[in-house]
Order: C-alpha cells, then structure tokens, then sequence
C-alpha cells in the first residue's frame, strides 16, 4: 500500500465540512493521499503521542503548548479562528445583555441558571474552564451540568433542558441553520477571551521513524498557502462564513 | 501499550479508594443494567417461547425479523428514543428525556430482539417430548410452558446473563438518552467513551476493568444460583 | 360409552396414519390396541390423549364432543398417557412421579406418598433418589409408568408398557394393569402381538395402515 | 419524530440515487462484517464445540470467563488494539491502525466471545447420542464433530448471523481503529455516529434503514440455503 | 479370542454398574447378554464399543490391549453398535443408512446399493426416502438396525435389537442375526430372558448387578 499523510483533527473542524475543499484543492497538485482522522481533541494529542498520525489539527493552544514543549510536537502553525458564544434561550437574552463575556457569565452563575459544561477537556471545554476562572466564579451546583458529549449532542441536550452552553461558531450555526435548536446567540461578540484558534501541529520526527516528515511540511505549507486561506476565508455556511483565515487571503 | 498495565493499576486504585464518580457510575450501570434485563427478559422469554412452539402464519417473516434487529446499532435505538422523548416528540411532556429511566427505554430496546431471538433458538431445541409430556400429565398450557423453560433454565440463564452483558456494556444509547450527566446518568460506559475522547486511555481501561468485574460477579452469581 | 369415533383420520403430509370410520371403545374396560410397526398404534392413542388433532372426524368422550380446537386443551388435562419412548425431566426420579400429582388436588405430603407407592407398584422405589437422566432404558420405562399411574384419573393410555422390560416386571406390570381395571379404569394399552397374560373379558382393536382390520372378538377366538 | 419518516425517505432516495459516499461505506461495512464473522466462526465455534464436548480441569472458569467478555464494551476492544497497533506498540511496524484490516481485527476479538457462548450453549443441548452415534458407525473424531454440527446446523447459522448483525452494527471499534476516514475505513455505522454528532438524525436514521437492510438481505440468504 | 476382560469395572458416581472379573468372549460367535433391568447390560456393550472407559481394569482386543485412553478411539472405529434407544440423524433414511458406509471404503454408489439391501434385511426398505425424524419407534429401530448391520465390519454389539418390533419383523431379524453369524461375524446381543430363536451354539452371559451371574451353558440346559 502506498504511503498516506494521516492527519488527525476534532469533530468540530470534520463537521463544518472545510476538510472537503481543502483536501481537493490539495490533491491537485500532490500525489500522496491525505486521510482525515475525525476524533476529539484529547484522543488527537494522544495519537499524535504515540506517533500513529503525522499532523495535528486542534484548537486547545493550551494543550498545545505543553505538547510542544514535551517535544512531541514541532512546528505549529496558525490556521484558522473564529470566535466562541454563548448560546441559550432567547427570553433571557435582554435580561443578559452585557458588553463583556465575564460579566454574561456572572449572571448566569448568580441566578443559577441551567448551564450545560462539556467536561470533557476539548477545546471548548478548556475554554469554558479558562472563563469561570478568569471571572473569578466557581460553577457547582446542581443548574451546571457536565454532560461529557461532544459539541453536537451538548448543544441538544441545551436545547432540550432549555440552558446555556458555550459552543464554537461553527457547530452553533450549522445546527441553528438546520433548525435543530432554537437556542439564540446570547454573547457573540468578538471578544479576545472567546477566541478559538486553530493550529496545526506536525509530530515531531525525531520521536517517531515513521513519520513522514516530506509529507506533512508540504501539507502544513499547504495550509498557510494563498490558496488555502483564500479556501477558509471563502468557506460559507448559509451565506455566513465560518472561519477566517490566520494569514490574509490575497485574492488574485 | 503502557496504558494497558496502567489500566490495571489505576482500576485498583478506583476501587480501594471508593472514588466518588466511579461508584456512582458504577451504581447506575448496575441499576439500570438489571432492570432492563429484567424487563426485556419478561417480555422477549414468551415471545422466544410462542415463536418456538407455536406455528402460525407470518411465523417466520416476523423471527427474520427479528433476528435483522440484532443489527439495531444502540445509536439508532438511541436516536429513535430521543424522537420520542424530546420535547419536540409525543412524549416530551413526561420529561424523561436525560434520566436514567430514558436509558432503560432504550436498553429494554436493545435487549428484546437479544432475549427473543436466543431464547427462540434455544427453546426451539427443547425435546418436543417435554410438552407432550406435560399434557400427558395433566398440565396446563401455561404450566407446559413453565415445565419446558425448566428443562432448559441453565440456557436460559445464558440468555438472559448474556442480555445483561450487552445491556450493561453498550454505550450509544446511554450517551444519547442519559445524556452523560455527571454524577445522574453517567454509566461505567460513558465514563469510558469520555475518557477515551479525552485521550485518558490508561483511565478508560481501569472503567472497564470495574465494569467487567460487575459482570463477572452476575456471572459467578448465576453459577451459585444453579447450585440451589 | 367412553370414545366415540366418527370418521377420524390423521394425515402426515400426505400419509394416512390413522383412518377409523366407526369405533366405540367402552369406559371401565381394558382395550388392547395390536397391530405391526408403523400400523398407527402410536397415532390412535395420541389422538385418545389429545396431543394430535385429527385432520377429519369427531371424537366424543363420555358424549360430549371432545377434539375440536376449541375444547382439546382442557380436555387432555383429564387423561394420562404413557410415552413409548418416555422423556423424564430433569430432577429426581421421585420429583418425576410427583409432578402430574402436583397438577391435581394433593399436597406436596400426599403426592410424596402416592409417588412412593406408585414407584413400589412399578419395582423401581428404590430408584426415588436418583437422577432421572441416569437410568437404563427399563428403569426409565418403569419410572415413566410409575408416573402415569400415580395420578389420579379416568383413563390411561398405554403405549407399549411391556417392552423392553425385563420377565419379572412384565409380570409386575401385568398385575398392576388388572389392578387398574378392577378398580374400574378405562385402560387402552398398545402392545405387539397378543400378550399372553390377557384377560378374555379384555377388548382388542387391530390396526393395519391405521385401519381397524379385526375387531376384538376374532383375535381373542384365535387366542383360544 | 418527523426524522423518522424523513429518515425513511431519505434512504429511499440514497439508494434510487447510489450516493457515492453511502455506497462505499456500504461496502466497506459488508466487506469487514463478512470477513471478521467468517474468522470469528472458524475460531469461535471449535472453541464453543471444545468447551460444550468435552470435560477437563478449569473448564467452568473459562466458559465464566468468556461470557464475562461478551461484556467487553466496543470502545474498550478498540483502544487495547489500539495499543498493539499504535506505532508504539508491538505491532506498530504493520502500519494497520486506521485501515479496514484493523477494524477487522477488533471485530474478531468482538465476535469470538459471542460465537464460543452461543455456540457452546447451543451444541450443549444437542443429544449426547449423536456423538455415541456418529462413533459407533466409526467415526473419527473429527467426523462425529461434524456429525454434531451438522445437526444443528440451522441453530449454528442463527449464532453466525447473529455475529454477523453484532459486528456490523458495532461502533466503538471501527471508529477507533479505523479512524473514520472518509472513502476508506468509513462504515455505515461510523457514519451514522458521525451524523448524529451533526444531529442529523433523519440522514443517521437513513443510513441505519440501509444497514438494517444488509442484515435482512443476509437473513434472507440463510433461509435459501436453509432450503438447500 | 476376541475381547479377553480383566477385573473391568465401571461405577457411575459411586454406583458399580460393571463388574467382570475374568471373561472371555470368543470371535466369529454370537454370544448373548441378558440379565434384568439395570443389571448393567447396556454398560458392557457400551465398554467394547468403546462408548464408555472403564473405571479400573483391562479390556484386550485380539490380543491387542484396547481400551486405554490413549487408544479407544482408533478402536472405536472398528465395532459397530446399535443402540437400545437409536437415533437417527436429520435426514432421510437412505442418508442414515449411508452414514456409516461413507466412513468407509465404499464409494456413493456402493453405499447407496448396500444401504439399500440393508434396508431390505430389515423390512423397511420402503422409508428409504421418508424423513428420519417422522417414524413410529419400530421402524426407527429397524432402520437403525440396518444402519448398523450395512457396515462391512467384524463385530457387531446388538442392544436390544428385537424390543419394540412387531412379530414378523423379529422373526425377520432373527433370521439376519443367523445369516450374520453364518458369514462369522462376532456377534454380541443384549436381550430380555431367552429369547427362543437362540441357537443351541450360540453363548451366553447373564447378569446381575453388574456382575456376571450363570455363563451361558447352565442356561442352555436350562432351555432344553
Ligand atoms: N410426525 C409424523 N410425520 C409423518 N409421519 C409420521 C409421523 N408420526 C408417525 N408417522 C407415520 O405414521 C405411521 C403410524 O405411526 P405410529 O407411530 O402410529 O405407528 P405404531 O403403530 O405406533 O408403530 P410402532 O409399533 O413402531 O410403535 C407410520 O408409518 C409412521 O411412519
Ligand atoms: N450415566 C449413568 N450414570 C449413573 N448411573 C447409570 C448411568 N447409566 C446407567 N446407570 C446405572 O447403571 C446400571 C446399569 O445400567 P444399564 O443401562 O447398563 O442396564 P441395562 O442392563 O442395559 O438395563 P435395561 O434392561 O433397562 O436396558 C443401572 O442401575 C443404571 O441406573
Ligand atoms: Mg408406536
Ligand atoms: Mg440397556
């Protein structure tokens, strides 16, 4: 069997559909077949641990940085971002109103209103984490629920118990659009604590002989190329672009 | 590799140290695990038998069937559930949805086509002497009945610790009913799942050592329960 | 009258195994139903016990019209029958002879009782203990006997009681069949050729291709 | 509950329109559950034929054993394999984690329990007087084997088509090891996982219509050659 | 000699259902097994066919010993035994007569033939091709009997091949066991009492308990 470039990235990158472009345009000009692991953001680090992919695409900057600095990794590279929100039920959303994500998040903590956690160290969850404490609150109580699903079935489960979750734009929109949940955007501003980055990783080779290390520089150069950002900037659900591009997309 | 040695090491620490989480799981697989088992076998040993002993017309159209639903995947059982109990579905209003009680709906599900088709296979080899002669001696049809499900209590026995197995260690339906909740409707299984997305393998691994061991136990049970 | 025949006949895909145009088989009397291997001996007395369904015919039993779809359940309650190949359920010997004492009136006592004196009728008390599924052929014939007679009802059916025991309980056992028709039982016992220790008040039907070829009073001129 | 109904149409209009992606998954979903059930049968049903045939020291302890296993949850067969295929593992130098191969191999560790119990279970009822039969006509010991099998030959194939439904409607493992890769370790059933994560049910449901029709077609088929 | 027994003992859970001291069962005759129920019969047939190992002892074969652990099965396979209660396996009869042949030299043709002439011996030539599961219980055995007798082999061991089977069939085997024992077949028959086709040649061991009781002259003048 030939060599493929395996590449392992979360289920909320796979599902917004951005792979599909992208591989396609990357298959143009290069022979070597690129095969998209779909998983979690833990599992992905893991398999990118034990060397049984050559690149990482996940957006924890977190666990990345321990993951370089463990060596496992090298060579990271911003791809894409776009912003976290708060969804939740629409009535409530006046009574939300505020300017500053902590301040949403404050709110909801005092009047222990149903809150749906992910508890399972994605990205999202990482981050939801990082904003109870940079706001100094500590969620416990029987209105935070941790459900330990990932983004998809989280935002369900909101719906269904009528709560507020914190979600990555894409998912959000993807369900929203196709009328899955009627939770509105409650925060969706672009603030800098909601930031989402996107990063590609390659393993580091040294840990690892079967890495093919040719491949996944040409891939990781790929990614950051013209072409490719322009893909990411271009890249709409419904009209609504869902990322935007780490590099600007120079369009010819 | 290393998380399969760690598994072990990690599962006895869980339990020596009564962690809080894992005994709560540990708890709710158990519960919800024998009452759907007891529930798809009342209700699938009958059907097994009445498919068995009976011949009637569509007989074989609906055992074909039925063995097609071992295919059922616990996602699908999962999903159609859910439509059921969402609060968009008919029966939204019962507020089930997310609670432990969901998730045996959905395992009593999983389990009859399980209970059916095995107790059928394995009752349909009973000595067709054994009701003859029962009638022959003054029984019943129902005491007929009871007297073959006693000649073959030990297969039966199989069936229904098998349906336990497979209840107890299917996650799709757990996750999409039960919703994961901590400390309400996580299961040993869903512990699993989330441990493994998180990439704690070693961890994953020690859950379902505890998991097996429960099993194990309704195992080691049944062989007491055959001695008496 | 106890059975009435009225056009019976039992099909086997496409086999005729019984085809009795008019018979009556008398209550309180001991019947003998003779004939060669595969001449429906079997057959006859599974539709007595209402464990086959005659494709046609009636069959009335004590007057009323007994194998119909509707009424065969309860009515096989009411006889007993004896295998010729007897299966004995798992469990003792003694549990064996108890359990179609259990389906009737007695207590758990009494059945003890009746069963351990059945037993000592058929030879076999001093198997009780033992494991069903571990006894010879004989052992397990006279068990299954032992079983049948235990119980306390109107009619027995016999299929082939006498074979493959030994001399000495087929002495027994014929004892125990002129006990049973004294006590005024409806006997009808299935047998090859025409055993010697037959009473000649007894009735005997035989049976060729499942038809009735001699009624009784022939065979038994023949006898003497 | 409309995603039922829509679920119904949807896969209608999937097949009438041989979607590319539903059919590979299709394939590689037949292809894996074929050939994972025929490894497991040829294992499993020797092993179960052993353990129901013959008597020996520890045998009890194994045959708990085994059924304890059918209770080995799919996730957790997924990351043992995992760790002998991970590049750190033993078996790292194959290079079969995230191919088709490897969710074969999960799914064989995840067949041969089934098939050894129900299989066990199953000629355990058989007549002990096949054997002595078969010997007494002078028989091998392999022939009087095959004599018990082919007695229950019917009941055998129920155990196989069980497998078959139970490794094709399997998730945790072909996720795992086959690592979800569109257009090659892509089955139905990963699919169906992947699209309820999207909360598509109605698609998830679709595609489970077109898995549960593999499995009625193979149903089917068994009763074909049952006429043989 | 054929089968030489020394101090052969079979006990079931703590029951001895055999217990020979010193016999000797000579080749190319017929010798017979009687004895009453239970008294172990069938447990010494099932010894020389290899069916059951016994307790304690040694059990030679032609001078060969046999009936080791080791060795039981390759021995296994050259006694033919027809069983008290038969079975016949899931297909026609023909295919059950065949069964045995195929194991050996005969090819499908020679089978068929043979199994065919052997069916004939036994009166039921006319089952070959009925279904082996839907027969009364005389014909089972006598297609049994025929499955049994069809093998090309030295020893055959008979348990209770006549119960069971109507007048004209017995008479019908007697004269297949004559015509066996003429082409010097070994020939080793269990049976209730005497049966009175025995010939005078023929030997005999009767037992009791397990243990042999009379050796066969004793008998034999008893007969006269
Ligand atoms: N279930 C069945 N299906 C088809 N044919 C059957 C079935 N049972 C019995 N037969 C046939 O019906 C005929 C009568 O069978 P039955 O058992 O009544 O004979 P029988 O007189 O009891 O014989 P035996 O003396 O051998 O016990 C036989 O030819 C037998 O092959
Ligand atoms: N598997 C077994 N386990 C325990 N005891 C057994 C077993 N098989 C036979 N026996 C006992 O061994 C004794 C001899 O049995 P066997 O079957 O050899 O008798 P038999 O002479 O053939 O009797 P029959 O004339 O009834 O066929 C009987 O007491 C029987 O109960
Ligand atoms: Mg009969
Ligand atoms: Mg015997």
């Amino acid at each position: 069997e030939a060599k493929r470039l395996k590449f392992a990235t979360t289920t909320s990158v796979a599902n917004s559909g951005i792979l599909s472009p992208l591989l396609f345009e990357f298959k143009k000009k290069h022979k070597t077949p690129v095969h998209a692991i779909i998983t979690g953001t833990g599992k992905a680090l893991e398999m990118g641990k034990h060397g049984d992919v050559d690149l990482i695409l996940t957006h924890a900057p977190e666990l990345e940085h321990i993951f370089i600095k463990k060596k496992y990794g090298i060579n990271k590279k911003k791809i894409m971002f776009n912003y976290f929100l708060i969804a939740g039920p629409l009535s409530y959303k006046p009574f939300l109103k505020n300017e500053n994500v902590l301040g949403v998040l404050e709110k909801i903590a005092k009047r222990k209103l149903k809150w749906i956690s992910r508890g399972d160290n994605s990205g999202t969850h990482i981050k939801e984490m990082e904003l109870w404490k940079i706001a100094r609150l500590n969620p416990r109580g029987k209105w935070y629920l941790s459900s330990g699903l990932g983004m998809g079935r989280s935002l369900i489960m909101a719906e269904e118990k009528n709560a507020f979750i914190l979600t990555d734009r894409g998912t959000y929109l993807s369900f929203l659009h196709r009328n899955k949940i009627s939770l509105r955007i409650i925060f969706g501003q672009k603030d800098p604590n909601l930031l989402n980055e996107y990063s590609l990783i390659q393993i580091n080779p040294k840990k690892h002989k079967y890495i093919l290390h040719e491949e996944a520089v040409k891939f990781s150069d790929f990614l950051v190329s013209n072409a490719a950002q322009c893909i990411i900037k271009n890249f709409k659900v419904k009209q609504v672009a869902l990322f935007n591009p780490a590099s600007t997309c120079i369009s010819k | 590799m290393g998380f399969l040695s760690d598994g072990i090491i990690d599962a006895l620490s869980l339990i020596i140290n009564f962690d809080q989480m894992v005994l709560r799981a540990a708890n709710t697989t158990i519960q919800v695990g024998v009452i759907a088992t007891v529930v798809a076998s009342l209700i699938g040993i009958p059907i097994g038998f009445f498919l068995a002993v009976f011949s009637f017309k569509g007989k074989k159209i609906l055992v074909v069937l039925t063995q097609t639903l071992l295919g059922l995947p616990t996602v699908v059982i999962g999903l159609i559930v859910y439509g059921f109990l969402s609060r968009r579905g008919p029966l939204g209003f019962t507020d089930l949805l997310f609670t432990p009680t969901a998730i045996v709906i959905g395992l009593v599900i999983l389990a009859i086509p399980i209970v059916v088709v095995f107790s059928y296979t394995t009752i349909k080899t009973v000595d067709l002497r054994v009701r003859e002669t029962a009638f022959s001696l003054g029984s019943s049809e129902l005491k007929a009945a009871w007297t073959v499900i006693r000649e073959i209590r030990y297969e039966i026995l199989a069936v229904i610790l098998a349906a336990f197995s497979r209840v107890s260690s299917e996650i799709g339906i757990a996750l999409m009913l039960g919703g994961n909740i901590k400390g309400f409707t996580r299961t040993l299984t869903t512990a699993i799942a989330l441990e493994s997305t998180k990439g704690e393998f070693a961890f994953g691994i020690a859950l379902s050592i505890i998991l097996l061991s429960i099993i194990l136990i309704a195992n080691l049970l049944s062989f007491i329960f055959r001695k008496l | 009258m106890s059975f009435v025949f009225n056009n019976v006949r039992v099909d086997f895909d496409g086999l005729t195994a019984l085809n009795i145009h008019d018979l009556k088989i008398p209550k309180s009397k001991t019947t003998w139903i003779i004939g060669s291997n595969g001449s429906g001996k079997t057959t006859f007395l599974k539709v007595l016990a209402g464990l086959i369904i005659p494709t046609a015919g009636t069959l009335t039993y004590n007057l009323k019209e007994l194998i119909t779809r509707k009424n065969y359940k309860e009515y096989r309650q009411k006889t007993t029958m004896l295998s010729q190949e007897p299966y004995l359920f798992r469990g003792t010997v003694l549990k064996n002879v108890m359990y179609g004492l259990q389906n009737q009136k007695f207590t758990k006592k009494e059945s003890k009782l009746r069963a351990m004196k059945s037993l000592e009728h058929t030879g076999v008390a001093y198997l009780a203990k033992r494991d069903s599924k571990h006894l010879s052929v004989g052992e397990k014939k006279r068990v299954a006997l032992a079983r049948c007679v235990a119980i306390d009802c109107e009619t027995f059916l016999l299929d082939e009681p006498l074979s493959g025991l030994d001399e000495k309980s087929v002495s027994q056992i014929a004892n125990l069949i002129s006990k049973l028709s004294q006590l005024k039982k409806t006997l009808i016992i299935s047998s090859h050729g025409i055993e010697k220790f037959r009473d000649k008040q007894d009735l005997c039907i035989q049976l060729k291709s499942g038809e009735i070829e001699n009624s009784c009073k022939e065979i038994n001129q023949s006898i003497e």
